[in-house]
């Protein structure tokens, strides 16, 4: 196996899911992510941005190997996650999470306490380390001891998600994957989390993941940032290309429509490339075929306008 | 439906009815409910009578029938004679005439112009069909009670009403053709209607099942729902109508098949029932305070203890004589049938041929004692089986339970219904473990032969044998009775009681109690003329009797 | 889509048939008594034992039980239900006239029970906690724990003396005036022109019809109570309120709707129940009924007659969840079918 | 009491509160303002600060149980009267738009239905022609086919959801709409269609309230603002005034915690007994400049004719 030089490496995955027809007797295929390929660097912050029902969230779950892809590998710290049992393992422990609504991610009967160091009492470490670590991490994410003896139900959701932070970073892992971390908050709590998650970046240097649909949330803390339409990256590159260069159509809506800019609303389609309906460069490619990654000043996107398919 | 859900039923409804005639007896009700003002919008020119019955009609073949269905039968059709065993008299029926011709010949002489319910004549052959296809039922299929003909070798029509009975040996042939069971002519044409091949075929059975008839007697079958309820309509070109001249002969007969006597009795004080036969014998007494009348009615109808002789103790004849010594007998009448009866001796019930008086055992616990103690038991466990909903045997069952304990032996009731007391009972012949030491059978009889009752502890007797008896010098004095019951009715009859002592001498099986059976019916409407009963037809009301008045 | 839908329901139904008949065969299996000694006419004599040999092999009694078994389904899916062994009448007929009687109590149940119940259901979630709830509440908790059978005795006798007629199925003055068509007095009577004869078997089916009726009313006014409260509090009924629609029409279009759904599937299993229920009732009442010739069946091992009213009733409960089912479609345009 | 005839929702000591097992919880505190006719209002306030509650009062969907105190006008009706309220009143003239507008169509009934109620529940006597014609004007004032009619609010996209919505809103003809959280449940590109819909609600003569947590939001569509904090307004006046010039220091933090360009670390060590106070200023437990005098409520003072803060530090 070659040895990476990235963390995360997903190489060509390709997801679905059977949606049954005729009542059952028979199924279709149904493609929720198309031809991913990314790396994400030891350090790195790697921002995913999508609408709902772009798939963020199941590339999320093909990298915690919760989802079978159809095609494709990924590999984290050099191993094939789906190779075997025991790289899975080996590569999870490695791995923190943290999801969107973190009431629902909490059993509501154990103490706070209990929750973050659940992960090492499954490693079956002793109880004075797991109250050390606990603290450490808790003071990390700014919390007083004193919820330790606290239930869920008692804190805020913006504490809560503090508390699910601490929870995915007691491991020490190499990644922490953000699932739409803000996205149950108020502005100003979501900037509290922001800012947390920055600061922890800067001493842990572990790699962050982060999805959301909100292009400034992915902004501000990200290294590189993808935009995800329908299955497919349509575009890849550094925080300052895409927020004041953006090359993909979509991403340009995006960007403007964070900014109140621009306001439309756009019809996507299955055949093609998704966006041909509302583009104002589409063109009878467009509507047959989705284009190829394309290299544009570094940045990827997947475009006929880049690939010779349009003319401009 | 579980039997505690009635029994809560039962207990539900007594309680509200103890409630309303005892506690309250000062209140104007009973007077408003003796006068049953049923709706009336119209002016009823249909005379009804309904007729409740506690079981369900077990089938109208009347070759084939040897059950329930009397019932219906009785009405629906006619033998060539009836008898009354207790006035010892003949009433001419299909045949107005009949004589001993020599004691294998007989010759009866139907009556002129008689017709079946589908309008074709009443003929010798008709007769002749019936017989044989009766015998070749019960030869061939072991259905029905054809073995009461078994003394006639042929039946030869001498013209249209005219017929010979010649016999393989004598018997007393008035008493078979008045039988209760397969003795009804019925119309030939039923082969046609069935179409059916031979006389035993099963499509004749099948034919008359789902509600087909064709008789001779005053009412035609309407609706047959042997589940639940049959109307039987007046059949108008019925012969005996003129003679009769009973202008209030109900238009339609309805047999409603009501099992609870509870609900029977709620059916007749609501005026839905008009003639009851299974009231709770203790509510007779109020109904008769709210002007219901009861028609006492004998029908030889007996209940019969029956040890198993082929299982321990009840093997040991000191044994069975013991227990028998300890039945309360004095009680049995007056507790267990309410009154309703009269104490049972020997086999077969009081007025009937071969009944012998004298022939029960006393109540006396002291010489059951010593009987046990000569055979060095001094404890034991019986099974008893009783049929369930039979209140009589409920309470005899209690009775016999209480006083055997006085003499250390222990009692299980095990009530079950009718047709698995019947399987336990022949079980004492297939499979001995599941028989009980003691089993309650009733009887009554197919025609007036002492030997019907006594045929009950024959060897042959595998299905009613309840008690496993078997003893050849037994078998031989009854059969031989039957058979010169044609030639030497008297000799007939002393054997029939010499037969009885036997099984008295043993305490095989006892008569407990001949019952008398109550009719409660609403004397503003029904009234029975002489002839409605028959002793002889169990249950079965003739309606052209009866009188119903509006 | 609607093609599936039928397949899985033809399907389904012929599982629960197909159960039905093979546990009630099992059940009457292992049941003492010989059904062959019935069906053969309780033969005596010298030539019993041969003829219920013969009867024995005529019902292929002799065979190995899953012979048995399977020669009892097919027969029954190939819709030859064969002969009473104790009636000697074809079990359809029995069975289908049972159900008639049945029926006529328990569909006029259901229709007191379902309007009212949701009727009464309504006020009390309109006026939940108030006094008048309170007591719905408590009423419809002692109906469902009230036994029936002691009702029902109760209820007959005080009509008796009240001197109201209500015993039986139709009063026997009028019995002979009708011609049977359908087997139900009630229509029977309309159709032979009989209104006095329709009025006295509505009359008589009506008190019976009433205490089945007690437990599906507290039960739809439990669920409307519970459910419609709910719905009170949903997003889109308060939407309507707040566009202005009022009163009465908004209950009963943005919240009564939606609870119609779920009482159809609950309706759809109580049925059940109430089939128990009504056999209770009925035998107080001296009706005829399915559970009334079920226990003049199971004694006697009158298998082809146990499993025809079995079937009969598992096809009563297959139409009325498919009923549900349809409901349920028709109420909610985001099911399927 | 008087209302100036500019404004058309007025609110004066307005308190709303529940019972609780521990006493009255008041979700909205002493609350004054006034909304004039024909602006985007906008309530910004972070959940619990009473914003919500404030919209449903102001559109009659308060429950029944609820306390009261104060007074609220709601189009010269007087909808809360100190402990008397007359909520009912206020249904129809203020309509709500839902904050997610597919769980706020009823799912059992096509859109055409939908409207039908809608409009019979104003007018009983109006004709089939006039129903369908007025229908087919409000579609096209939502951008909207006539197709959806014949739809099921399921099989709606959430942007069409919200716009059948305000669709419906209009076909009740009325005087107010409260937007609640319209934006919460929508892609970012949905965001700023919806935001210009609303404003151009103002063209038919109607007064919309926003409410939402997204200052940035706000500032796009909103005339005039007010800050809500613990159930207290903490800050009120112009949009402009408010952004380029923010008094309260939770007002400037909700503006710079949006933009994203500064983290006030100092807010964030708060541990998990420390919440709103029960007396004094609400803001006084998170706020960076708490002094002595922040023991007591600070009123509502006017710096400008407009613009108004409710804090010590601004006042003085």
């Amino acid at each position: 196996m070659l040895e990476s030089r990235n963390l995360v490496d997903v190489r060509s995955l390709w997801v679905s899911y059977r949606k049954p027809k005729w009542g059952g007797l028979r199924s279709s295929e149904i493609y929720v992510l198309k031809d991913i390929t990314f790396q994400v660097g030891y350090g790195e912050v790697y921002g995913i941005v999508g609408a709902s029902g772009s798939g963020k969230t199941t590339l999320l779950k093909s990298i915690l190997g919760l989802v079978k892809p159809r095609k494709g590998k990924v590999f984290i710290g050099g191993k094939d996650i789906y190779s075997s049992s025991d790289a899975y393992k080996e590569v999870m422990s490695k791995i923190g999470y943290v999801s969107q609504d973190p009431y629902s991610s909490m059993d509501p009967r154990m103490k706070i306490g209990d929750i973050v160091g659940e992960p090492l009492r499954i490693l079956k470490a002793p109880s004075a380390t797991i109250a050390k670590y606990v603290e450490k991490v808790l003071e990390l994410v700014h919390l007083s001891t004193s919820v330790i003896d606290k239930y869920p139900y008692q804190l805020s959701g913006g504490m809560l998600q503090r508390v699910a932070i601490a929870r995915a970073l007691i491991l020490k892992p190499q990644l922490i994957l953000l699932d739409e971390p803000t996205s149950f908050l108020d502005v100003v709590t979501q900037a509290e989390i922001l800012a947390i998650l920055k600061e922890l970046r800067d001493i842990t240097g572990c790699s962050y993941i982060i999805v959301s649909h909100d292009l400034s949330v992915v902004a501000y803390l990200s290294t590189k940032i993808a935009v995800l339409l329908r299955g497919y990256i349509v575009e890849e590159g550094a925080v300052n290309q895409v927020l004041y260069r953006p090359l993909h159509p979509y991403t340009q809506l995006l960007v403007e429509s964070s900014k109140y800019i621009k306001s439309i609303e756009p019809e996507f389609s299955d055949v093609g490339c998704p966006m041909h309906k509302s583009c104002p460069w589409a063109s009878s490619i467009c509507e047959q075929e989705m284009p190829k990654v394309s290299m544009v000043n570094g940045a990827k996107v997947r475009c006929w306008k880049y690939s010779g398919g349009v003319q401009s | 439906m579980a039997i505690a859900t009635i029994i809560v039923l039962i207990v539900a409804i007594s309680i509200v009815f103890a409630y309303t005639y005892y506690i309250t007896p000062s209140r104007p009700l009973p007077s408003q409910l003796t006068t049953p003002t049923p709706t009336q919008p119209l002016e009823r020119k249909e005379k009804i009578a309904v007729y409740a019955y506690r079981d369900v009609i077990t089938g109208i073949d009347p070759g084939a029938e040897d059950d329930i269905g009397i019932i219906v039968l009785g009405l629906v059709y006619e033998p060539l004679l009836y008898y009354n065993p207790l006035t010892k008299e003949f009433k001419p029926a299909l045949a107005v005439e009949w004589l001993k011709v020599n004691d294998t010949a007989w010759l009866f002489k139907l009556r002129p112009n008689v017709r079946f319910h589908d309008g074709s004549l009443l003929t010798a052959d008709a007769v002749r069909f019936t017989i044989m296809r009766n015998k070749a039922l019960y030869n061939e299929k072991g259905v029905g009670c054809g073995w009461i003909w078994d003394s006639v070798e042929d039946v030869i029509p001498l013209n249209n009403t005219a017929v010979l009975f010649k016999l393989r040996y004598p018997a007393p042939l008035d008493l078979v053709a008045s039988a209760a069971y397969s003795a009804y002519i019925y119309c030939p044409n039923v082969m046609k209607y069935a179409n059916a091949s031979s006389l035993t075929d099963d499509s004749i059975r099948m034919w008359f099942e789902q509600g087909n008839y064709c008789g001779t007697g005053p009412y035609k079958i309407v609706s047959y729902k042997p589940e639940s309820e049959v109307i039987l309509k007046k059949f108008d070109e019925w012969w005996g109508w003129s003679i009769i001249d009973n202008q209030n002969a109900p238009d339609t007969v309805i047999i409603k098949i009501v099992e609870e006597p509870a609900q029977q009795e709620l059916g007749l004080v609501s005026g839905n029932i008009d003639i009851a036969t299974n009231i709770p014998k203790t509510s007779i007494p109020n109904l008769l305070r709210l002007g219901y009348k009861v028609y006492n009615a004998t029908f030889y109808y007996n209940f019969i203890l029956m040890f198993n002789v082929r299982k321990w103790p009840t093997n040991i004849t000191e044994f069975r004589k013991a227990i028998a010594y300890a039945i309360p007998w004095n009680d049995i009448v007056p507790v267990a049938f309410q009154g309703y009866g009269r104490l049972g001796s020997g086999l077969v019930p009081y007025g009937f041929p071969g009944h012998v008086e004298g022939l029960h055992y006393e109540y006396n616990l002291t010489k059951a004692k010593e009987l046990l103690k000569s055979i060095g038991i001094t404890d034991a466990k019986l099974e008893l089986v009783i049929t369930s909903g039979y209140e009589e045997e409920e309470r005899f069952a209690q009775l016999l339970k209480a006083s055997l304990q006085q003499i250390g032996i222990e009692v299980n009731i095990i009530a079950l219904p009718w047709e698995q007391v019947k399987e336990k009972g022949m079980a004492v012949w297939s499979n001995l473990e599941e028989a009980p030491h003691i089993i309650v059978n009733d009887w009554w009889p197919t025609y007036a032969t002492p030997y019907d009752f006594l045929y009950l502890l024959h060897s042959n007797n595998t299905v009613w044998n309840w008690s496993g008896y078997v003893n050849p010098d037994y078998d031989e004095i009854i059969d031989e009775a039957f058979v010169i019951e044609g030639r030497d009715y008297e000799k007939a009859l002393n054997l029939y009681v010499e037969a009885q002592k036997t099984i008295f001498d043993e305490a095989i099986a006892l008569n407990l109690c001949d019952s008398v059976h109550p009719f409660v019916y609403d004397s503003d409407k029904i009234r029975f003329r002489e002839g409605a009963f028959n002793p002889m037809y169990s249950f079965v009301i003739f309606f052209q009797y009866v009188e119903v008045l509006t | 889509m609607l093609l599936a839908y039928v397949l899985k329901r033809v399907v389904l139904s012929i599982l629960i048939i197909f159960g039905v008949i093979a546990l009630s065969y099992v059940l009457i299996y292992i049941m003492p008594g010989n059904p062959a000694y019935t069906w053969v006419g309780k033969p005596k004599g010298p030539k019993a034992a041969e003829a219920i040999q013969i009867a024995v092999r005529e019902l292929g009694l002799d065979k190995p039980f899953y012979i048995q078994l399977y020669e009892v389904t097919t027969r029954f899916f190939s819709f030859n239900w064969g002969v009473s062994l104790r009636f000697k009448q074809p079990v359809a007929t029995i069975a289908i006239r049972s159900l008639v009687a049945t029926l006529e109590v328990l569909i006029i149940a259901y229709v007191i029970a379902i309007p009212l119940g949701i009727l009464i259901g309504s006020i009390a979630a309109l006026y939940r906690s108030s006094l008048g709830d309170k007591a719905i509440y408590t009423l419809t908790s002692i109906l469902i724990a009230s036994p029936r059978f002691w009702l029902a005795a109760l209820t007959l006798i005080i009509l008796q003396a009240l001197n109201v007629n209500v015993f039986g199925r139709i009063g026997v003055e009028y019995q002979p005036t009708i011609t049977i068509v359908t087997g139900s007095y009630i229509i029977d009577s309309l159709i032979s022109g009989r209104i006095d004869a329709f009025l006295d078997a509505l009359t008589r089916t009506l008190p019976p019809a009433l205490l089945v009726s007690l437990y599906p009313f507290a039960l739809v006014v439990r669920i409307v109570r519970i459910s419609l409260s709910e719905k009170l509090h949903e997003e889109y009924f308060r939407q309507a309120l707040s566009y202005g629609i009022s009163g009465w029409y908004a209950v009963k279009r943005y919240a009564l709707r939606s609870v119609i759904p779920v009482l159809a599937q609950i309706m759809g299993i109580t049925i059940a129940y109430s089939l128990v229920d009504v056999a209770t009732i009925e035998s107080v009442f001296g009706r005829e009924g399915v559970g009334i010739a079920l226990a003049k069946a199971i004694p006697y091992n009158d298998y082809p007659l146990i499993i025809g009213l079995l079937t009969v009733v598992s096809i009563a409960f297959i139409i009325s969840f498919t009923v549900a089912d349809i409901v349920h479609k028709l109420v909610d345009p985001r099911v399927r079918i | 009491m008087d209302i100036n005839s500019e404004s058309i929702v007025k609110a004066e000591g307005l308190s709303i509160g529940y019972e609780t097992d521990e006493g009255i919880l008041w979700a909205v505190k002493e609350v004054s303002f006034e909304v004039p006719k024909t602006s985007v209002f906008c309530i910004v306030g972070e959940s619990g600060s009473g914003k919500t509650t404030l919209g449903n009062a102001i559109s009659g969907l308060l429950p029944p149980y609820v306390l009261t105190q104060g007074y609220l006008v709601v189009d010269n009706i007087v909808v809360i009267n100190n402990d008397k309220n007359n909520l009912k009143a206020a249904r129809g003239i203020a309509v709500r738009i839902p904050q997610n507008p597919s769980s706020a169509l009823n799912p059992y009934l096509k859109v055409r239905a939908l409207f039908e109620d809608v409009m019979k529940s104003k007018a009983k006597n109006v004709s089939k022609a006039e129903v369908r014609e007025a229908i087919v004007k409000y579609l096209s004032i939502m951008q909207l086919d006539e197709e959806v009619l014949e739809l099921y609010p399921y099989q709606l996209s959430g942007g069409m959801a919200q716009r059948v919505a305000i669709a419906l809103a209009l076909a009740a003809k009325p005087r107010i709409i409260v937007a609640d959280e319209p934006t919460s449940n929508l892609d970012a590109y949905l965001r700023s269609s919806v935001g210009s819909l609303l404003k151009r609600l103002i063209e038919f003569g109607i007064t919309v309230i926003v409410i939402t947590h997204d200052i940035v939001f706000a500032s796009h569509v909103c005339n005039y603002i007010v800050v809500m904090y613990g159930g207290r307004v903490v800050e009120v006046g112009k949009v402009e005034e408010v952004l380029s010039q923010p008094l309260h220091p939770y007002t400037m933090l909700l503006i710079e915690a949006a933009t994203l360009k500064k983290v006030f670390t100092n807010s964030m060590r708060v541990s998990a007994i420390e919440g709103v106070g029960e007396s004094g200023c609400v803001y006084k437990s998170k706020c960076p400049y708490r002094v002595n005098t922040c023991q007591a409520v600070p009123l509502l003072k006017y710096v400008s004719k407009t613009h108004g803060v409710a804090c010590w530090r601004a006042v003085t």
